[in-house]
């Protein structure tokens, strides 16, 4: 699965892509940021604040209830700050 | 999080032909002047004509610069499926929305939208919307740039933003 | 009828500076461009701005033109009102209202209403609340020229316009 | 007093602008529509109806109650259409 961070997501994990490889058993968006946090204090200190990451799969706003359901692609960030 | 109703789910209105919608994220800046033209020609029974430009303050001073960081491919859908929905709420003849990224000074353009519509409330709202959802949905982030050289941050997120685009759920 | 509150009666909201107010009643076509342009440099601090363009529409092909007849002097005065109207309301730096009178031609110009403010809000109200009261409130009346030859007559005053400006009332 | 008419007021009482002496017992907005209408047939025709009537004094928006008070000039036009 590509990974893909931005904003002080991106600078806390310390790059912006990666592609992994995602265990059968992490089934939601949910699941994937706790499978995460647990690789490295990298991840654990970008993840933190649960509730100030958001979520898209395939470029598709998503909650972090949100099943994996085979999406080729998961990016995370804060809240947009665009206009 | 808010989810504006999906412009596929939205009843027609009526049999109106489909609204040109336009959507561009790019670096360099975009004429004001010329995309307005566009849409007041898109035909002779367009009456009224909205647009907001939105642009890079410099903080009483403090701002040397802003960066805009994107989500290149997720920015381009985002948007287009934000003036989908707003096509469907009102009838509207054209919608255009372009977004810079990358370093923008003060004084400078970041965000245009403009709506041509038959009737001025349509195209009044039609912008308004397109505004408050672009904010905070469209996958755009801004860095601070100090004027004494240093990095100010990320820009947090206003509650202001997301109580203007909860006015939209019905 | 209603009344706008008026800039005079209004509370002092903040120490800011006095909104930048133009009003132009005129023959000759404008340049919204530039328009938009001189009220986005009216600061480094303006961070939105917001066009209202009004076209002649040509009603399906039954209109050659709309003519419209004006109260000089009042015009000016009663559109000034307004705008001062609105910048005791919104905190806005720059607010133009230039009106047209005489022939047009469908596609063409008939109206155009700017709002410079440092927050999109106070822009998109603006302009909206001027371009409300400008319709029920500013001394024109247009007359329709048919595509036939004939005169269509003095346009009707729409009940939706005068509910779109009891809005504001508070 | 300096009187003005627009629109199809103007038209139907045939001219744009006139001065007239008016008595000192016309003494407001109401009571001056009153006494042009009793001049002749075409002013009563222009203003027969009464409600779609619009009055300025000396260029501001007035009510058919207004007081006359001394205003140098008074317009008559029907609900504005501009914008």
């Amino acid at each position: 699965m590509q990974l893909r961070y931005f904003a002080w997501v991106r600078e806390r994990i310390g790059r912006d892509a990666e592609t992994v490889e995602v265990p059968d058993t992490v089934a939601t968006v949910g699941a994937l940021i706790d499978w995460l946090s647990a690789r490295d204090e990298a991840y654990a200190g970008a993840f933190a604040e649960r509730d100030a990451i958001k979520v898209a799969l395939d470029q598709e706003h998503v909650d972090h209830e949100a099943p994996l359901n085979g999406a080729r692609e998961a990016a995370f960030f804060p809240p947009m700050t665009g206009g | 999080m808010t989810h504006a109703k999906s412009a596929e789910n939205a009843a027609p209105q009526d049999d109106r032909p489909p609204a040109a919608i336009t959507v561009r994220i790019q670096l360099e800046d975009f004429d004001t002047a010329r995309e307005i033209e566009r849409l007041s020609e898109t035909g002779a029974n367009v009456g009224a004509v909205v647009s907001f430009t939105g642009l890079c303050r410099d903080e009483n001073g403090r701002l040397s610069a802003l960066e805009l960081e994107h989500y290149p491919g997720m920015a381009e859908a985002e948007i287009g499926r934000i003036a989908r929905d707003a096509a469907a709420r009102w009838p509207i003849t054209g919608l255009t929305a372009i977004h810079r990224h990358g370093r923008i000074a003060p004084g400078e353009n970041i965000v245009l939208v403009v709506a041509a519509s038959r009737h001025r409330a349509a195209a009044f709202q039609a912008a308004d919307f397109l505004m408050d959802y672009l904010k905070t949905r469209a996958p755009f982030w801004k860095k601070e740039h100090l004027r004494d050289g240093g990095s100010g941050g990320w820009v947090d997120a206003r509650e202001a933003d997301t109580r203007a685009a909860d006015r939209w759920s019905r």
